[in-house]
């Protein structure tokens, strides 16, 4: 790449990446200044951690953030089991009834969970599960989107990578294990990174199955700010949420990295 | 015996991912396509059969009309944007440079904030006045906007957010499929004489056709089921401008608690979906190069 | 005993601490009865998720909802009324001991369904210094709907393109425009709907004219932003100069008391043919599926919450009008109305206040009827159109309840 | 490596058959390897050699027929159940495993205990040459490199059967000479039964037992390489074996001679005659108009005509005639091989010699025996 | 294929240098290829071809030294900026593209007009043998078939500068030679500069106007093919080319006549001669003791031992002795290579063949030229 080139392709990439973090910045801007500078940005406004510490106490957020990352590591943990599994089946053996059970798992991608929250709940009930962490996952722990994506990636793993395991001695298991998956790394990257955000930011089911202070995640305790009866307190709200997003945005920052390191250079020749 | 060896097989890996599918989707599904055939019940007036009376109800109910035209305008509107914009940020952060980790996060930001924070960022972007874009609109000299209040911007307005907060999320989806492709090919074709642009429209993009399937499928799907937003940057106003198909099902259903005739238009929206994914997919599965 | 007990947060402020921690000091006064108090999010979200437990065959004991959700509750079977627990002349005096205006839409043939617990009242904020750089008398805020046009005239104020920096008043009209409008109906002298809920006055000529005088502020008068006006924004624009008045909510008090970088004034809604305003906000109510110890306790523990003292700790904590007179007369009360005296606005205004929007099917009546208005405010349609439009669809919906 | 020998396993294909929709690749091939042996499988590019090969391994299902592994009928078999080896064309070598880890796979998917492992790879990879390189990824491998990182996977786990699938070409010539000495040393020394695709005819010819030569998905023929290159049952055997491949000759091109045989046959002949059998001598038989040459090294290639036939022919590599000069070249019977015209089938002639030896010849050359003898002990 | 021709251009490369890492695979590599010429780069696996090849191609940053193409320095220029075309030695093939789109990838790029691009299309196909196959995908190919997609793409787009991996690897002989031919005439006709690399002595020899012998990153030899076979530079080169490879043997092997030859190069020695020079000669000088044979079609190579050293002998097919018996060999000046022990450097002794014929040979032959002499029109 040319020097010029580069300038250029740098120059976009921090325009795009500038108009796509302003809300981020704007929410860091009113998170550390008073409240009175929510629409002002003077360079000159004094700095507060109040809003934190306002945040901070509204709700025993100690508690929300050790079961929201409970839940959010057993969900995907279970996730990838559940949806490796099940998208191997789909993507390398050939079994009678494989489309129809496809489109059912497709099926789940469009289903809303939202809109079931009423038979779920009465599902969730009759296993005696309301109020517990079990119960904030159960519904998503087979993910047709997990299962779809992981699908996808697998069938661009080279045929004979898998023939070579197999000539090994290697059975379907272990060739899933060896191969395939490490393979797919950064489809499981970038499918837990999704999957991680969207169960640390999911409201509603939660809420609504649970009732105690030791099963709900942190987003409970976010919605307390998110109110807007009395009007919209951004300074307070985003202090929150930098709060409560604060593992995600390290989390990500960390295994994005992981992306980096391209382990399949060549390809597969 | 081989083979069913094979069917075996793909039972059983499936199996445990399918139970839990099957009991909290389908069965659940299947019971909202049944009440939608029955009333709601009403304390004193329990539920009964009523036929296809709630689908004849939907045909007649022109906000039903207006949701779903919103709505296609919203898909047609987002998803190409949204899409064209994750493939273009995936490109730009895929080699390596100074500051690429921090463009990263910038684009995925919005994915990692949850919505209704967000939300609530943008209502202040877009408030009249103070705003912040009638803030720098004003720098400009040009007057107050009110996006969100008038019924010819509200929609535009939200479909604003949305391919804001979709378009980094599918980046991450098109970043690991640019991580899989050989680079013998790109080489290959560069040694050809082709130039960036050319190898983007003949190798790259080609090449990451299976997951523009996923990411298109996954982006008509989002395009009728995400609407956090729409609570609270527009509630569905002015005059159902900016409400979609699923935040009417919403109210109907958990404001109106009209059970039924919002288990009505959930099989109509599961329909549609069904059609345009399920349909998408085996319609392009085939033709997607995998290898 | 065991009690659970849904609530919701609509204001900011330490609101679900402060009935954590009433429900803990209750509990602590009587060991038997272990409350749990369980934070249940906004009232929409609240709504749906006692709906959906309910439905699930497991139902709270006491949960606070909107005062409108009233028939709503009653229409799906799963609220008890009070009389039937607070038994006896001191349950009947307990019963009696609240304003009227809040029992409006919390009794259905003389059945009490909802204890007012979190209820509150629009009013006018208005900003003195503005007054005063308009030439206005920084304590007087207008009084009836001419003066509000004509003071509204000479705070609204352009910069020399032309463009609006400062607007003459601002009733926010997203989500639940019905709300405030309703204000402007009772001052006009109008009603919306019977007490039965079962038949609505959309288009009487008292609501047209109500809607036109609303219209006109943005289309005529140009004192008010066009467009709709967002609720959550509405303090951050008063504080921001950006409107000189607001018709909001009595729970913003405390957040415009600690926020507003310049003296302000609370008045009640001005008049047109009378004061009016109505009455919002949450109530208790009791549900069904528990039993007869659980509903004692239940409606023991109400009683309790609303006894003066501890209602007194609410309202200052959160800025709630207090339900009943009573709560006014106890000293801390007084000291606090005699320290902050626009907290007794919202309740002499009581005496006008009309019962929120309420009908059965009430959220999709009232959701007809916020299309309505926001097609009129918008200038797709003509106030006249849009009502009589709505009030057809109302009818519609509410032909079965009659 | 270890001292215990694996007894090596027949194979045998029964009337196998591969279609890909309209394509077939094999047409009902029916061939074994005998337990121990050593087949290579040789043919042109495309004739279905690594079809064949994936048919065995159980990769793919052949269409028809039945594939039999020590007698026992394993076509339904999983290829993981077959208990065999296989290095494949295209490496398939693991781009997330190093090395070191891509040659034990198969070790450590058998639970063999680490210090044997890591003994067994220590071996191999010296044996391969890939010793300094076992923490690589492949990717950082050249292409020699990677292919014999395939084939220490499979060298190392001595199954009973090893199939391979052109493991050296993209070795150089001297590693190829040793990795053939070193595979065929293995293959005897451990005892197991080698099915070997190769393009190369030299490879199948100095390392096999049998070769079986195939062309466009059915087989030519099947024998030990001596009676490949001595007596080649087709035509397209006798071109396909050898380098430079055989001159095949019309008739004609013998003038009276070749229809003296061709009477003698009772068919239309053809003359096929090997370019380093032709040899100059001042009385031969034949007249060779040089049109061309090439230089090998050690040899080089005169090209020309004989009886206006394109004809090649092998002489030492210094002493390459010029374009425009004619040779005579001796005719020897035992050199000349004969195939029907129409079929291309081999067709022998007990009285070629006599025929050839006949005084009416007309360039006669009663002598021509003499070099022919002489030759043998060069 | 078109009428014009593309005016080949100089490829120099400057003191080239590439590591990874701590590994070193090119150490100032200085050589350039004429305009026009036909150059192969030869060595064996893992020297550093493919690196070197990659550099020319502008797919990899030289660590150090200039890339000039027609002069020009293009070290810094992208690939697709250095108008040349290149075969990979893993294909690189589209995977999602036709065989047809891929061959004619190129022109697409480039714009020719359609017609124009299928009628090259279509000969390129011909000249492959992949007329019937333009429809189908690579994955349904076989590994020569994919291979020689891989060229047509290269060959089509007649570039000044060609650049091939190993191209006819995958080929069976048949097809290799005819593939060799085809794309030397090409190269001729068209005259663009070839950049060749193989790891087949035979393809270099016989195609190219220069060969570069390289090892471990480093120039061994660059000369002629004609030159690298009669005068290796090195014992390596010499070990390399040839096939078997020329047999090195100590002085002591030769008994008194090595000491003598030292003696008069004044230095310690070491004697090469190819196994093709080896012939039996009844009052030869030298003695093998045989100890195995191997055959390999036209010819046989009979293993030995020389003076305790190992050696190699080629003989005809059929002439291979059995183990046990000795030979007697002769032994000729001109196809003896002297090396230095010590560098590995080739001496050059004038008075080589005087030193040979001198009478107080232990086994002395004063005949011993006149076999040398005949051997050259046998
Ligand atoms: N998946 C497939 N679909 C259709 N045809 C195929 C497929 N795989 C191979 N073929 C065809 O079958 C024939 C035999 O292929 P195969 O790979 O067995 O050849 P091969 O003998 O190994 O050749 P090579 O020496 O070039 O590797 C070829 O013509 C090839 O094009
Ligand atoms: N990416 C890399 N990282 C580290 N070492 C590498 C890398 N690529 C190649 N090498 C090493 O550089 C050396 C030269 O590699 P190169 O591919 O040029 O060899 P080659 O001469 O083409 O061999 P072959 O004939 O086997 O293809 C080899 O030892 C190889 O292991
Ligand atoms: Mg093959
Ligand atoms: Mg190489």
């Amino acid at each position: 790449m040319s020097r010029f080139d580069r300038t250029l392709w740098i120059t976009g990439a921090a325009l795009l990446a500038l108009l796509w973090v302003a809300p981020f910045l704007y929410a860091v801007w009113t998170a550390i200044h008073p409240s009175a500078y929510e629409a002002h940005f003077t360079l000159t406004a004094p700095l507060t951690w109040q809003n934190f510490v306002k945040a901070w106490n509204a709700a025993p957020f100690a508690r929300y953030f050790l079961n929201t990352f409970v839940l959010v590591t057993g969900i995907t943990a279970a996730q990838f089991v559940l949806c490796t599994l099940a998208a191997y089946g789909f993507a390398r053996f050939a079994f009678p009834g494989r489309d129809i059970l496809f489109a059912l798992v497709l099926l789940q991608l469009l289903v809303m969970p939202d809109i079931l929250i009423v038979e779920n709940y009465q599902t969730i009930r009759a296993f005696h599960l309301v109020d517990t962490l079990a119960a904030i996952a159960l519904p998503y722990v087979a993910s047709g989107f997990g299962i779809f994506l992981i699908r996808q990636t697998f069938m661009t793993v080279p045929r004979e990578l898998d023939d070579a395991a197999r000539i090994e001695g290697a059975g379907p298991l272990k060739i899933l294990w060896r191969v395939y998956v490490p393979l797919a790394k950064p489809t499981y990257l970038a499918y837990g990174l999704v999957s991680v955000s969207y169960h640390w930011n999911n409201f509603l089911w939660p809420l609504i199955v649970t009732n105690s202070v030791t099963t709900r995640p942190v987003t409970v305790g976010l919605s307390v700010f998110a109110t807007t009866d009395s009007g919209v307190e951004w300074s307070v709200i985003n202090a929150a949420t930098l709060m409560t997003s604060a593992p995600l945005l390290v989390a990500f920052l960390l295994f994005q990295r992981q992306f980096v390191q391209s382990f399949m250079r060549a390809g597969i020749k | 015996m081989e083979r069913k060896r094979e069917w075996i097989w793909g039972w059983l890996l499936i199996l445990p991912a399918l139970v839990f599918i099957l009991l909290f989707t389908h069965y659940p599904a299947v019971r909202t396509v049944i009440e939608s055939l029955w009333s709601t019940p009403r304390g004193t007036r329990p539920t009964h059969f009523v036929g296809l009376h709630n689908y004849e109800r939907l045909l007649n109910d022109p906000t039903f009309w207006q949701v779903l035209t919103n709505n296609v305008v919203y898909a047609l509107g987002t998803i190409p944007v949204s899409v064209a914009l994750a493939i273009v940020m995936a490109i730009l952060v895929n080699r390596p440079y100074k500051g690429r980790a921090l463009a990263r996060m910038a684009f995925f930001t919005p994915t990692i904030l949850p919505l209704i924070a967000v939300a609530n960022i943008w209502l202040f972007f877009y408030l009249p006045g103070f705003g912040l874009i009638d803030q720098v609109l004003g720098l400009f000299g040009i007057g107050q906007t009110n996006l969100l209040g008038d019924p010819g911007t509200a929609l535009p307005a939200v479909m604003v957010v949305s391919v804001w907060k979709e378009a980094g999320f599918f980046m991450i989806f098109y970043l690991a499929a640019l991580q899989a492709i050989p680079p013998q090919l790109t080489e290959a074709a560069r040694i050809e004489g082709a130039g960036r642009w050319t190898i983007f429209w003949r190798i790259t993009f080609p090449l990451l056709m299976p997951t523009t399937l996923f990411v298109s499928i996954n982006a008509v799907i989002n395009a009728f089921r995400l609407v956090d937003h729409i609570f609270i940057l527009t509630g569905g106003g002015p005059d159902n401008a900016s409400s979609l198909l699923l935040f009417y099902i919403y109210e109907t259903s958990f404001r109106y608690w009209d059970t039924a005739y919002g288990a009505t238009l959930t099989v109509v929206l599961l329909a549609l979906l069904c059609l345009l994914a399920i349909g998408q997919f085996f319609l392009f599965d085939r033709k997607v190069h995998y290898k | 005993v065991d009690l659970q007990f849904y609530f919701p947060v609509a204001v900011g402020g330490g609101a679900a601490k402060t009935i954590e921690s009433l429900a803990d000091e209750y509990m602590t006064a009587h060991p038997d009865v272990k409350i749990d108090a369980i934070y249940a999010g906004s009232y929409q979200d609240t709504i749906a998720k006692v709906i959906t437990a309910a439905r699930g065959g497991n139902a709270p004991q006491i949960a606070v909802a909107l005062s409108v959700d009233m028939f709503t509750l009653l229409d799906d079977n799963l609220i008890l009324p009070f009389n039937d627990y607070a038994k006896g002349a001191e349950g009947e005096k307990w019963l009696k001991g609240f304003y009227p205006a809040f029992m409006k839409n919390s009794e259905l043939d003389g059945k009490v369904y909802g204890i007012p617990f979190q209820r509150s009242t629009p009013v006018l904020y208005w900003n003195k210094d503005a007054f005063k750089a308009a030439g206005l008398n920084p304590d007087k805020a207008p009084a009836n709907w001419k003066e509000m046009v004509a003071d509204g005239m000479k705070l609204t104020k352009r910069d020399a393109d032309g463009n609006v920096t400062q607007w003459g008043v601002r009733i926010p009209t997203s989500g639940f425009p019905y709300w405030l409008f309703q204000g402007l109906v009772a001052e006009n002298g109008g009603k919306l709907v019977n007490a039965e809920g079962t038949e609505t006055y959309f288009d009487s000529k008292p609501v047209v004219d109500a809607l036109q005088y609303l219209v006109d502020l943005s289309a005529k008068d140009k004192v008010m932003e066009p467009g709709i006006i967002d609720w959550g924004a509405t303090p951050k624009a008063f504080f921001e100069g950006h409107a000189a008045m607001m018709w909001t909510s009595t729970g913003n008090l405390t957040n415009v008391r600690k926020n507003a970088p310049f003296p302000f004034g609370v008045a009640m809604l001005p008049a047109n043919k009378s004061r009016g305003a109505p009455t919002g906000g949450g109530n208790f109510y009791l549900f069904k599926g528990s039993s007869p110890e659980q509903l004692t306790a239940a409606v023991d523990f109400i009683k309790w919450i609303t006894a003066p003292e501890q209602s007194a700790k609410w309202t200052m904590a959160t800025g709630y009008v207090a339900p009943r007179p009573a709560t006014w007369d106890t000293p801390v009360m007084k000291k606090y109305a005699a320290e902050f005296p626009p907290v007794l606005v919202a309740r002499d205004q009581l005496q006008y206040a009309v019962a929120e929007l309420s009908t059965h099917e009430n959220q999709r009546v009232t959701k007809i009827f916020n299309d309505a208005l926001q097609a009129a405010i918008t200038g797709q349609k003509t106030p006249q159109a849009a009502l009589t439009e709505a009030q057809k669809k109302a009818d519609a919906v509410l032909a079965a309840y009659r | 490596m270890t001292k215990e020998t694996v007894p090596g396993r027949e194979i045998r294909l029964d009337g196998i058959a591969k279609h890909w929709g309209e394509t077939t690749a094999l047409h009902g091939v029916e061939v074994s390897a005998p337990a121990g042996s050593f087949t290579a499988l040789l043919g042109p590019s495309g004739c279905g050699k690594s079809t064949l090969l994936r048919i065995v391994a159980g990769l793919e299902d052949p269409s028809e027929g039945r594939v039999l592994i020590g007698g026992e009928d394993v076509t339904l078999r999983p290829a993981d159940k077959r208990n065999l080896s296989m290095v494949f064309q295209s490496y398939a070598l693991f781009p997330h495993l190093s090395v070191a880890e891509n040659i034990g796979f198969g070790l450590r998917t058998r639970r063999v205990p680490k210090p044997q492992r890591a003994e067994r790879l220590a071996k191999v990879a010296e044996l391969l040459g890939l010793s300094p390189y076992l923490d690589r990824k492949p990717a950082q491998l050249s292409g020699g490199q990677q292919q014999r990182v395939a084939l220490g996977r499979a060298v190392i786990s001595e199954r009973p059967v090893c199939l391979m699938d052109e493991p050296l070409s993209n070795l150089d010539a001297k590693l190829r000479q040793s990795m053939r000495a070193e595979l065929r040393a293995l293959q005897r020394s451990l005892g197991f039964t080698m099915l070997y695709v190769t393009h190369d005819q030299v490879e199948a010819i100095t390392m096999a037992d049998q070769v079986v030569l195939m062309n466009a998905g059915r087989i030519e023929q099947v024998a030990p390489p001596h009676d490949l290159y001595e007596r080649p049952a087709t035509v397209f055997a006798a071109r396909f074996i050898g380098t430079p491949p055989m001159n095949i000759l019309p008739a004609q091109a013998l003038g009276p001679l070749g229809q003296r045989i061709e009477a003698a046959a009772g068919r239309r002949l053809q003359f096929g005659i090997r370019p380093e059998a032709l040899r100059a001598q001042p009385e031969g038989a034949l007249e060779l108009a040089v049109t061309g040459g090439e230089y090998h090294g050690a040899d080089a290639l005169v090209q020309g005509r004989i009886g206006g036939a394109e004809v090649l022919m092998r002489v030492p590599g210094q002493a390459l005639p010029a374009a425009g000069t004619a040779l005579r070249l001796a005719l020897v019977a035992d050199d000349l091989h004969l195939f029907d015209a129409d079929t291309g089938l081999r067709v022998d002639l007990p009285q070629l010699a006599s025929l050839i030896a006949r005084p009416d010849d007309p360039a006669g050359a009663s002598g021509a025996t003499a070099p022919f003898t002489n030759r043998k002990d060069t």
